[in-house]
């Protein structure tokens, strides 16, 4: 904490917006610790971190989203306890969310439009003129989008440009960007950065989250590195390396890990897909998967590769080609199919597909297995409990009760949690989508290995996501997907995590 | 069936387009009919089924207003009659055209004052609009039997009967009567055409769809999300009482007990009609087509001879088909495509 | 829920199937007798449960119920469910008789659904005397104002009169379940095919839910189906007010007959016009109150007979049905037109 | 299950489970206290007629049709669903078995209880009509039944041509009045149900299915729950619930008739929101669901025993669900008598 002290250059320019002190705490589990942080004016700092370090949540804490547990926000040098969503866009508070906050029903211009009509207190809604606000805002931004179409109906790249878009139609004094690039490719992440430009230049305060660090050296002025909840530092990009800086987000020497290279040669693989395909998404998706073998699928948002896993777990079914799991065909039609066959899933959005939150910690992890263990109908339940809470210690799932509900958990258990509950199952296939996405960097050390630890023993794993240093760290073989298709393999050799950013993003 | 919608757009636009489903319905029930009955075919009908739709058709442009906000009102009807009865008990001389209009205005406030009601018990208690509004309800009806009365008023203000009788239009018919469209129906079109335009036009009619979409979404952005639901819950229930008090005009008489019961089907007709039961989605007109192919149903069952012990059974086959059909339209909706046109690149094959 | 403890699922199964062996074979066991002995006649409470409260038909009957409480000095209320629903009848009733009354009058919407309920009334010794429900059982006497053969043909007979002899005619019923309404309908399909052959009853009777705005749509469409119609027949207070506004719309009123029950209060409008042309009627304060006398009879003692005089206008000398000993007529149908209509005031 | 003792322990642990699953407890707490306080104001207001032997005989006897009914809505709503079809299938139930039993065969012990079985088989076969809508092809569950209830009316009405199948055998009709210890054996039957209810959602592999699927639809989908099944199953029991409901009815009322029970439809999601049961699914109370309709039919007698109008009794019942509602969402703050340590709900997701 020694690191945080209020620097010289801070001295004469009043900050935009200040962080005061605030903390946050989530059904007991601290997100955010005593953070304050200065913005200024005409500066791009940079909010730097692991997924779940709590940069997004201070975001939302500025932006009114969220209600801090202590601390205050000052604006323009009043201090506020705390925000709603609407004093502080009036105060000039912007934010572009991880997850858009779209409006899925309306169409582009109006979610470009609505949010600066309402501000404006104008009464009627006048196409020509949401039109005109819309076509200005990507005029800005460099970007070309659909304004007309739904934006339930968007890719996800465009659902990303429409909340930028959306966020520059207003003149704004503080602009925060969370994790704005997610699904962009290289050039629209060069207009994008364009526009940063323009806005540094016209004096407003600009917050840029990410976890990509060579964005952070190519857009900021300032960095501020956040872990676990609290400042770690704060200072200039050009005092730190990709190294240093990496070392200050995750608080280890090295992102190596420790990784065997034995893949079971000799024996089926454990997942063999051949000729995948679904109408209109994606098509000719051959891979396998070995036994024992970690295999990373990377690409942006959008380029398919949710869709592909999804259709090998049974969800969303592939039209066209072949899966096999431990050399056997099997024709996968449902997610019990899947289950069945010996492939297990956990799913990209935690709190929505993949736990029941208000529900107890034992009966998310014994939801794969009731039939297993049941008989004449009854639940053998003492068996049952048995068999979460050796799960439940092997995964060190903190908890005073399985029947405490999921919710009192924080990111990391929870994640635990849902991956306990398929290893319950002991599936030949783990397909994970973005396994340590809102993970402390504690836990997702501690899920890593626990994934290693399980292909020590044979299970096949297939890793969905764009957490570069995670997979150059955990996986043997990096697949990229774009527009729908496979379109690059790396493998041991040239695994590193600009090989696959220039792959992803080309 | 999935594969074969999947696989022709043109089918699944067609079906996927509700509105043109609801007219496809509504031809075919008039054109089996008509085979049957070829008296059908004919402007009494039409009238007929005008005038019984008004009622249903103000009542749902309310509850489509409610839907598309993300709730579900089931006291609309509690609060129509309770407006209605009350401002003809409050005015029982209103005469001639001022008389009319004060006994329209006395319904509307007191529907708006009933919705504001609603609005406090769902934003104060917290509850789900279901919840609450089936509490109201059962609290609108009490208060009205006990503290304003239930006996049929059967001499309604003289402003209200006159209102009905003038006629847009009126036919003479083969029986030697006449068929006419009361003036009545103007208030519907009128309505029908102020809403449309709150819903398209204004800001606030925008935030009523925003609320309904994503109501987080809509909070983060800076839309009023408590005053947007207590000005639904205002307009529904002004709506509502509209639409009680054109009922009363309609048949003459305030009945406190004409209503009971019927709160669903009003419903059923909105959903019907393409509006969405989790919210973000409907229109005026689509609820238009919906009350109007309920109405058709209805109508087409006594032409169509059926024995009046069938009609329920005929009328909930009906209903589940319109709403399984509705259903399935829902699921064919396009998804979003991915695929890019075959890349430079040479995609990766089998190549371990 | 201990023995879940070791409950297999052949013990789940034993379970549910002994369930089912009681409900179908426990029946034999008899219910409780009451012992209490009956009360006076002149004392206790008379209750009076209705279909439903707080309508005109109803009010009306509440009072003759005060009359007779008037007359008598007996304390005698009138209790009725918010909306006309058998299972909120069924529970008021039960729960009226929780309260021990000397006489329960009661006029059931299903007479089938308060048998149950009535035999435990009388077994407590509590007099019943029921009304519209001619075919009851468990009551002491069933007071009708009168013979309902008769109030259909009587209908009919007027109708007929007004049509000629011939011609179209529809029919409506509050409900098909409704036992008097199908009474009358039928009774007087009966008279039109033996006396009447030149007319013809399109169709089976329309159902009006008891409600004026159905009444009034299907009339339209009837109209609609059927131009060459001449007559209706209601048997619900509500058919008529609803039937003679679609007359009255379509400007019908010279051509096509309408007869059936009705309200004074709610037709005078209809009737001024000539779009409902005669309704018929018994007086539910008078009935009210007949009731009542014929529970105090009952309850005094004394046996119902035929001629026996409840002391109320069209109730003085009752006929005892051929086909149901308790069910007690009289001679009380009122019959309005035109003419007379303005003598009402309900 | 060879060890005794092991036995014994598992017996404790299962009554836990039960147990717990009976309700958060500060909830059902607050409706038990609610409930009592019922008892001593009228039995304070109205000793005489209230606080009398019969009075809780009859409470006794008129609870189980609402009891449950309200705890087949209770399973629906557990599946986040609901049923408004429950009085439609117990009314069918209750024909079907009356025209088996008023044949010669209903007469004989083995006639009546094939007809009983007969009108539970067709109350499932309802229950699985609507689930197949509800997850085969997706229609919104209070549309499904909704349409289902108008079906299902109809068809009592057809089969029972109109009119109430009464005649039924005495030995049938009597089984309501049947009491052991001045209890009455309809309500007693309604507590072995409620219980074998308990069993199912604690102690099964179906029961735990049907809850987490009511949680979160999508997550059950992904954990590889099959929405279908596990649907049908709770539909399927929803409506076995209704069709005995339907057969007390019928032994009640000494007949079956489809108009019987209009009121009981929202009277059940009333006694089952009032319980605690969470309409969004996930969540189900039974003994908040028996207590509940105890205590709204205690209201009910205690206002007449008063001597208030029913009306005044439905606004009672009305303000009565909002108090206990508000209590629940504020009674933590207001009334810290009642608070219970339960874990903290955040409402906002974890920390991204």
């Amino acid at each position: 904490m020694s690191t945080m002290t209020s620097d010289p250059e801070h001295g004469s320019v009043r900050p935009v917006v200040e962080a005061e002190s605030i903390s946050k705490t989530f059904g007991g589990v601290n997100a955010l610790t005593d953070v304050t942080v200065r913005f200024l004016p005409g500066e791009v700092h940079c909010l730097a971190g692991e997924n779940g370090s709590g940069k997004s949540t201070l975001i939302k804490i500025i932006s009114g989203a969220e209600v801090p547990t202590a601390g205050s926000i000052r604006i323009s040098g009043h201090a506020y306890p705390s925000l709603r969503p609407q004093q502080a866009i009036r105060l000039g508070v912007e934010v572009i969310y991880q997850d858009f906050s779209l409006l899925p029903n309306l169409d582009a211009a109006e979610n470009i439009a609505l949010p600066l009509l309402t501000l404006e207190g104008k009464r009627v809604a006048s196409r020509k003129r949401a039109m005109k606000i819309a076509e200005e805002a990507i005029g800005r931004a460099g970007i070309r989008l659909d304004l007309s179409t739904p934006v339930g109906d968007l890719t996800v790249a465009d659902r990303q440009l429409c909340a930028i878009a959306r966020a520059l139609a207003h003149n704004s004094t503080f602009l925060a960007m969370d994790e704005p690039t997610t699904a962009l490719t290289w050039r629209e992440v060069d207009s994008l950065f364009d526009a940063v430009g323009r806005l540094r230049e016209q004096g407003v305060a600009i917050a840029f989250i990410s976890h990509k660090l060579q964005e952070v050296f190519d857009v900021a002025d300032r960095v501020t590195v956040l872990r676990n909840g609290r400042i770690v530092e704060t200072g200039v990009p050009s005092q730190y390396t990709h190294e240093s800086l990496s070392q200050g987000m995750t608080g280890r020497k090295s992102t190596s890990f420790p990784r065997s290279s034995a893949v079971w040669a000799g024996k089926p693989a454990a997942l063999r897909v051949t000729g995948l395909g679904r109408s209109q998404l994606f098509e000719g998706i051959s891979f396998t998967v070995g036994q024992g073998e970690v295999v990373g699928l990377s690409g942006l948002l959008g380029s398919g590769r949710t869709e592909v896993a999804e259709a090998i777990a049974g969800v969303h079914p592939a039209d066209t080609g072949h899966i096999s799991v431990l050399g056997e065909e099997c024709d996968i039609r449902s997610v019990e199919g899947a289950v069945s066959a010996g492939i297990a899933y956990v799913p990209e959005d935690r709190l929505t597909q993949g736990l029941f939150l208000d529900q107890p910690i034992g009966d998310n992890l014994s939801v794969t297995i009731l039939s297993k263990f049941s008989r004449a109908g009854r639940i053998r339940a003492r068996a049952l409990r048995e068999a979460s809470r050796t799960m439940s210690a092997t995964l060190r799932i903190k908890t005073r009760s399985l029947a405490a509900p999921v919710r009192s958990l924080s990111g990391g258990n929870a994640q635990r949690v849902l991956i306990g509950k398929w290893l319950l199952r002991e599936p030949a296939v783990l397909v994970l989508n973005g396994p340590t996405v809102g993970v402390d960097v504690g836990s997702k050390f501690d899920i890593l290995s626990i994934l290693n630890a399980e292909s020590l023993r044979g299970l096949g794993i297939l890793i969905i996501s764009d957490d570069l240093p995670e997979l150059v760290a955990t996986c043997h073989r990096v697949l990229v997907m774009r527009g729908g298709r496979l379109v690059d393999e790396l493998d041991s050799a040239n695994l590193s995590e600009a090989t696959i950013l220039e792959a992803i993003s080309a | 069936m999935k594969s074969l919608l999947s696989t022709h757009p043109r089918i699944r636009r067609a079906i996927g387009n509700q509105e043109v489903l609801l007219l496809v319905i509504a031809l075919v029930i008039v054109g089996a009919v008509s085979v049957r009955n070829p008296g059908f075919l004919g402007v009494d009908t039409l009238f007929n089924i005008l005038t019984s739709a008004l009622v249903p058709f103000i009542f749902g442009i309310g509850v489509t207003l409610v839907l598309i906000a993300g709730g579900i009102d089931v006291s609309f009807l509690t609060v129509g009659i309770f407006a209605a009865y009350l401002s003809c008990r409050l005015f029982p001389q209103a005469d001639g055209a001022p008389g009319a209009l004060l006994s329209i205005a006395v319904a509307v406030g007191v529907g708006v004052l009933l919705g504001l009601v609603n609005a406090v018990v769902v934003l104060g208690a917290r509850l789900s609009t279901l919840i609450a509004t089936l509490a109201t309800s059962a609290i609108f009806l009490g208060a009205l039997f006990a503290f304003i009365g239930g006996t049929v008023i059967s001499d309604i203000p003289h402003g209200l009967v006159g209102m009905n009788s003038v006629s847009l239009v009126r036919i003479p018919l083969a029986n030697g009567g006449t068929t006419r469209l009361s003036a009545l129906v103007i208030i519907g079109v009128v309505l029908a055409v102020l809403v449309a335009l709150f819903l398209r036009r204004t800001i606030a009619g925008r935030w009523v769809f925003a609320v309904g979409g994503d109501e987080e979404a809509a909070r983060r952005v800076g839309i009023p999300i408590r005053a947007t639901r207590v000005l639904v819950f205002a307009i529904a229930g002004g709506i509502a009482g509209l639409a009680g008090i054109v009922q009363v005009a309609q048949s003459g008489r305030a009945d406190p007990t004409t209503f009971i019961g019927g709160e669903l089907n009003v419903i059923a007709a909105v959903v019907l009609g393409g509006a969405l039961i989790t919210g973000g989605r409907g229109r005026v007109r689509g609820t238009l087509l919906g009350v109007i192919v309920i109405q058709i149903i209805n109508s087409a069952l006594i032409p169509l001879g059926i024995p009046a012990i069938w009609q329920q059974a005929v009328i909930g086959l009906l209903l589940i088909l319109g709403v399984s059909l509705q259903t399935i339209a829902n699921r064919v909706r396009p998804i979003r495509a991915i695929l890019a046109p075959p890349a430079s690149s040479v995609p990766i094959g089998e190549t371990v | 829920m201990k023995s879940g403890s070791s409950m297999h699922m052949s013990r789940k199964i034993a379970v549910v199937g002994a369930l089912m062996a009681t409900l179908a074979l426990a029946g034999c066991s008899t219910v409780s007798a009451g012992s209490s002995g009956k009360p006076a006649a002149g004392t206790g409470k008379y209750i009076q449960v209705v279909k439903i409260s707080g309508i005109a038909w109803f009010d009306r009957m509440k009072a003759g119920v005060a009359d007779f409480a008037k007359k008598t000095g007996i304390n005698a209320s009138q209790i009725g469910p918010t909306t006309a629903s058998p299972e909120l009848e069924a529970n008021l009733l039960r729960s009226a008789i929780t309260q021990n009354p000397t006489v329960l009058a009661v006029i059931p919407i299903d007479p089938a659904s308060v048998e149950t309920a009535l035999a435990q009334a009388r077994s407590k010794g509590i007099t019943v005397v029921t009304h519209e429900a001619p075919t009851i059982t468990n009551a002491d006497a069933d007071i009708e104002a009168f013979d309902n053969a008769s109030y259909g043909e009587q209908i009919m007979s007027s109708l007929a009169k007004c049509m000629n002899g011939s011609g179209d005619y529809a029919q409506f019923v509050g409900s098909l379940t409704s036992e008097t309404h199908m009474d009358w309908a039928n009774a007087g399909l009966a008279m039109q095919e033996k006396k009447y052959p030149g007319m013809h009853r399109i169709a089976q009777p329309f159902e009006s839910n008891d409600n004026a705005a159905t009444s009034y749509t299907k009339t339209k469409q009837i109209l609609q189906s059927n131009p060459g119609i001449k007559g209706f027949f209601g048997d619900s207070s509500q058919d008529v007010p609803g039937i003679a506004r679609a007359i009255q719309e379509a400007g019908l009123q010279d051509k096509i007959c309408v007869f059936g029950t009705g309200v004074p209060s709610e037709t005078k409008q209809y009737i001024a016009d000539g779009s409902a042309d005669g309704i018929f009627l018994w007086d539910p304060k008078l009935a009210g109150e007949a009731m009542l006398q014929a529970g105090k009879i009952l309850a005094s003692g004394k046996k119902l007979s035929a001629g026996v005089d409840l002391k109320v206008p069209g109730y003085t000398s009752m006929h005892q049905s051929a086909t149901n000993p308790l069910e007690f007529y009289g001679d009380a149908i009122l019959s309005i037109t035109k003419a007379n209509i303005d003598n009402y005031t309900f | 299950m060879n060890d005794q003792n092991q036995g014994a322990r598992m017996g404790r642990h299962i009554t836990a489970r039960i147990l717990s699953a009976m309700g958060s407890r500060g909830s059902l707490v607050r409706l038990l206290v609610v409930s009592i306080a019922i008892v001593i104001t009228f039995s304070a207001l109205a000793p005489t007629s209230f606080l009398t032997v019969g009075n809780f005989e009859f409470l006794a006897q008129a609870t189980p049709e609402v009891a449950l009914l309200s705890l087949g809505i209770s399973l629906a709503m557990l599946a986040g669903g609901i049923d408004l079809s429950v009085v439609a299938i117990a009314n069918l139930a209750g024909i079907a078995s009356g025209l088996v039993m008023v044949t010669p065969i209903g007469a004989t012990g083995g006639g009546l209880a094939l007809a009983i079985l007969l009108g539970v088989a067709v109350a499932v076969v309802c229950g699985v009509i609507n689930g197949t809508l509800i997850a085969g092809l997706r229609v919104p569950p209070i549309l499904a039944t909704l349409g289902t209830s108008q079906l299902y009316g109809g068809i009592g009405l057809v089969l029972s041509g109109g009119t109430a199948v009464s005649a039924l055998p005495t030995a049938f009709t009597d089984f309501a009045n049947i009491t052991f210890a001045g209890v009455p054996l309809i309500f007693l039957l309604t507590l072995l149900l409620a219980g074998l209810v308990a069993f199912v959602v604690t102690a099964t592999p179906v029961g735990v299915r049907i809850r987490l699927l009511g949680a979160n639809a999508v997550a059950a989908e992904y954990s590889g729950i099959s929405a279908r099944r596990v649907t049908i199953s709770t539909y399927a029991l929803t409506g076995g619930l209704a069709g005995v409901a339907g057969l007390i009815i019928s032994s009640r009322a000494s007949s079956a008739d489809t108009n019987y029970g209009s009121s009981y439809i929202l009277l059940g999601i009333v006694v089952a929101v009032l319980a605690g049961v969470n309409p969004d699914g996930g969540h189900i109370t039974i003994t908040g669901v028996i207590v509940a309709a105890i205590a709204l039919q205690t209201l009910s007698t205690g206002l007449t025993a008063v001597g208030v109008s029913s009306d005044v009794v439905s606004i009672a019942q009305g303000a009565f669900l909002i108090a206990m509602l508000a209590v629940n969402v504020y009674g933590g703050q207001v009334v810290p008598l009642f608070r219970r340590r339960r874990f903290r709900r955040a409402v906002e997701p974890a920390p991204a």
